[in-house]
This record gives structure tokens, C-alpha cells and sequence, in this order.
């Protein structure tokens, strides 16, 4: 239980007004976390980014399923869970177009792989695609430090 | 997003104010596709106030190019934040917009 | 399944650090439901106060316990469900101290019964305590109409 | 939450900046007990800048009002918004505490 509520968890509908708040908690959390300005906008460019894929691609455009947003901090990483309730993806199929072939479309996986440490897809407990975001806090200059948040 | 538009001579200037993301983006598509209908054969797009923007907005803005191809049309960025300069470059964007440090500079003619 | 994600709902440890993201969550809601100023910093209060209360009074101000919010919007109504995975308390012994009384504390229940349009304890589904807060959107001046979540 | 104290002749100046809440008032409190044992008799907290309160920091501030109490101390708040002094009206503690509209106000001495 403990391990389970170091961080945030929230769920959204799948309507593309909702990733606002989400970018907003995202934001909070790697501040919180001990990101600089940089990271903090690369963790929120990752996490809008998989949501969006999620409405696009897993949901059709439909605007009101389910995506869960997991945040969770260690002294050593932001670690970021999307998870919809689709059907699994085989993660071979997701991936970015040749970025020499200018075309609207094809660049969200490419940014999320630039920007953070870890971009994995898997199948989550519902059947559906859980993709984790990770990124490491560099130095020692972070906020959370073990055990502050034990209570 | 908030865009206000501005004529300036052969110019159209939209500037741009707040998050381009999936909700926002067909938004800004209406507006740049309002302003190219306006007849303006040059759109400068200030960004000095985007706060964000994500592979959607990306898309809406190579949309605009690939409509532009072939016509006397052009498109030019200015005062992108680094943040937002960094999506650019991060999709090596950043030598395909024509990006112009300051608004003066976009809106400026080039030595024919 | 449309009606349950017609919001957001979002899971905290129960550590004090959370309850400004919280907040922001509320408030950024209140305002696509279409309340004013003044509602959503009433709104913003109300939920402070009961989670704090969760925090204090049912976790005995242990950190790493958790706390669901769950916001949901209606073309009439923003209600905010505050759920504990403590033990039930007996609304009854849950009230505001006489104002006239000036100490420290004793205020939280009162503040969320001055603004909000009602304040319900109920047992959860998981043994705990659920605390209902909703108030009623005046006016027709709001954003999110019947249907617009449709996808 | 940011506080920053400043001496004002015979007052200590605190401007705090910020959300109150659970989280941040042991640290408020820990600022105002320090204020007070600076030796200064007057206290002002210039709340301009004070986003957020909750019931947690209306506690915090009844605390000092009863340290305060039966010494010659005093205790004076400035510059609420509207959303902060509603937090204090709804408490029916607008009228408890010394509520002064301007800084200057508050930091002047009252005609003995
Ligand atoms: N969550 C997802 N579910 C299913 N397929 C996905 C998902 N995310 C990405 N994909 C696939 O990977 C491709 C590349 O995604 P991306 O780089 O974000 O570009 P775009 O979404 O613009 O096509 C998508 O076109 C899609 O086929
Ligand atoms: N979530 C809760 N669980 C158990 N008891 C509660 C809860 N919330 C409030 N109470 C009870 O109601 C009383 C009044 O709460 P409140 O008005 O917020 O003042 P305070 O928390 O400062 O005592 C508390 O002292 C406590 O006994």
C-alpha cells in the first residue's frame, strides 16, 4: 500500500480537454520531484503525447473512455503510466514515421522517445496498453528525499 | 490558446497566446486557414506567448506549409521561447520553418 | 461506463503537499463547469477542508494513506467526492465548533457548509467515509452543455 | 508560501505571498513565532499577495491572537483580497482580528 500511493494516479475521459490538467499535474509533480524548467517541459510534452495517441489511435477519437495517469516519484525518477482500456497493441506496430518524409502526423512516439529515459508499451491487467514514461532526476538536487513522505 | 490577427501590409500576423495541444489545435487550423482565405500572400505567426506545443500543433503548422508549396505563399515563425524551439528541433523542424529571432524581423521584406 | 468518466477523478497520498494540486484540479474544473471567480474559490476551499479533515481526523495525520477525488461535472451541478479508506464516522459526531467560541481550529465543517449547496457523509464501499460536496451552477453561462463530452 | 519580514520602527512586517493551507502553516506559524520573539510588539502581515487560505492558517492566526492576549502586543493584517477576507467573514472572524485596507495603514500608530 505504501508503494502505492507515492504519487498521483488520475483518470480522465478520453477528450482532449482533459489533457490540460494533466500536462498541469505532470508539471507539478516533476517540480516536486526536483526536475529544472527543461525536464519539467519535456515530461509534459511525453505525457501529452501518449494521451493523445491514446484518444487518437486506442479510442478512435471517441471522447469518453477511460485513460489512468499514474504519476510516482522515487529519489531517482519520474515514472509516468498511461494506461487505456483498449485492446493491446503489439508495440511493434507503434512507431515513428522517417522524420526526412515531412508529413502532418507520425511524431509523437519519436518526441516521447527523445525526451525521456524509458518509452515501453505493455498489456496492462484490462486487456489494454499501459505505456510507462521514465525519466531520471539528474545530481542530487531533488525535493523528494527518501522516506519524506512517510508518514 | 487565444490568436489575434493583424494586418501589416502584405502581412498577415497572428499572434499566437497559450497551449497548442490536440484540443487547441483545429482551433489554430481555422484561424490559419481563415487567414490565408483573408488573401495575404505572407503569414507570420508570433509565438512569443505559446507556452506549449506538442506534435499536434507541429502537424496544423506543416499542414500550412505543404498548402503553401507551389504558390507564392510563406510562412514565417518568430520569437519562438526555447521551450518551444526545442519541440522544433527536436522533429528537425527547425530548418524547415522559415524561424525569425524577433516580429520585426518576420514581418520585414527580404533583399529581393 | 459514459456516465462514470464524465470527470476526472484523481488519487493522493494523504501528505499535505498534495492538496494544492488538488486544488488546482477543482479550480480548473469550476471553471470549465462555468462557475465565476468567487464559486471556484469556494469550491477550492471546500475541498482543501475535506481533505484535510481525511487527513487529520482519519488518518491521524499519517502521510502515505489514501484519498480518491472525484469530480464530476452536470450541465447544473459540479460535485466533488472525497473518499477515505479509513473507518466510517458517524456523521453525527462530525460538526463546526459554536463560532462565538474563538480557539484555534473547528472550522473546516462549517466553512464547506457556508459555500457549498450540500455537504453529505456517507459510508463508502470500502468501510471508509465519503464526503459529498456539490454546488449548483446558477445561470445558464456555462461551458460544458449537455452532450459536449459525447464523443 | 513565501514570507519575508522586514522592521518598520517599532512593527515587524511580514509579507507573505501564497497559498495557506495544512502544508504550509507550520511553516507561517513558525515565521510569526519567530516575529514574535524578535521582541517587536506590533506585528503587520501584508496579505496582498496571499492567494489561498483555509481554516489551517484562520487557526494559525487565532494562535497568535492568544499568545498575543493580556500582553502589549498587537497584531494587524493588511491588504486582503476579496477571496481571503471572505474566508474571515464566513468565520464571523472579520471582526476578531484588526483588519486594515492599506499597509501603510496598518503599520501607522493608532492616535493614543
Ligand atoms: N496508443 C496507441 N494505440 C495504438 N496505436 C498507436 C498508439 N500510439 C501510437 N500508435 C501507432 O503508432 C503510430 C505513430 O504514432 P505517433 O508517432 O504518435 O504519430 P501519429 O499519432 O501522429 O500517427 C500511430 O500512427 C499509430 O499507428
Ligand atoms: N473526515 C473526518 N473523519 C473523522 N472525523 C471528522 C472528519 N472530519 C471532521 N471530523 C470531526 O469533526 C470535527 C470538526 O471538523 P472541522 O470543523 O473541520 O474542525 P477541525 O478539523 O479543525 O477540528 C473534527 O474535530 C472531527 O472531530
Amino acid at each position: 500500500m505504501a508503494d502505492e500511493v507515492r504519487g498521483i494516479r488520475v483518470s480522465i475521459p478520453s477528450h482532449p480537454r482533459f489533457l490540460a490538467p494533466v500536462r498541469d499535474l505532470a508539471a507539478w509533480s516533476a517540480e516536486q520531484a526536483g526536475f529544472g524548467c527543461e525536464d519539467t517541459e519535456a515530461i509534459t510534452l511525453a505525457v501529452t503525447e501518449g494521451c493523445t495517441n491514446v484518444i487518437r489511435h486506442c479510442y478512435g477519437g471517441k471522447h469518453n473512455e477511460r485513460i489512468d495517469v499514474d504519476i510516482s516519484f522515487s529519489t531517482r525518477a519520474l515514472t509516468i503510466r498511461i494506461d487505456d482500456y483498449g485492446t493491446f497493441v503489439d508495440p511493434a506496430s507503434i512507431h515513428s514515421r522517417d522524420l526526412d518524409e515531412v508529413r502532418p502526423g507520425g511524431l509523437g512516439v519519436h518526441l516521447m522517445q527523445q525526451v525521456m529515459d524509458q518509452v515501453r508499451y505493455e498489456r496492462n491487467a484490462w486487456g489494454g496498453t499501459s505505456l510507462t514514461l521514465m525519466k531520471h532526476i539528474q545530481g542530487d538536487d531533488h525535493v523528494l528525499r527518501s522516506g519524506e513522505l512517510d508518514g | 490558446m487565444e490568436v489575434t490577427r493583424e494586418k501589416h501590409g502584405d502581412s498577415v500576423l497572428l499572434v499566437i497566446a497559450g497551449q497548442i495541444d490536440m484540443y487547441s489545435s483545429p482551433e489554430l487550423r481555422a484561424e490559419l486557414t481563415a487567414a490565408l482565405e483573408s488573401g495575404s500572400k505572407r503569414l507570420v505567426l508570433d509565438m512569443e506567448k505559446v507556452e506549449f506545443i506538442d506534435s499536434s500543433g507541429l502537424a496544423t503548422l506543416i499542414e500550412v506549409l505543404q498548402k503553401l508549396r507551389g504558390s507564392e505563399g510563406k510562412l514565417r515563425l518568430s520569437n519562438l521561447s526555447s521551450g518551444v524551439l526545442a519541440v522544433f528541433e527536436l522533429s528537425n523542424l527547425d530548418q524547415l520553418f522559415d524561424i525569425r529571432a524577433t516580429r520585426e524581423e518576420a514581418l520585414q521584406d527580404d533583399p529581393a
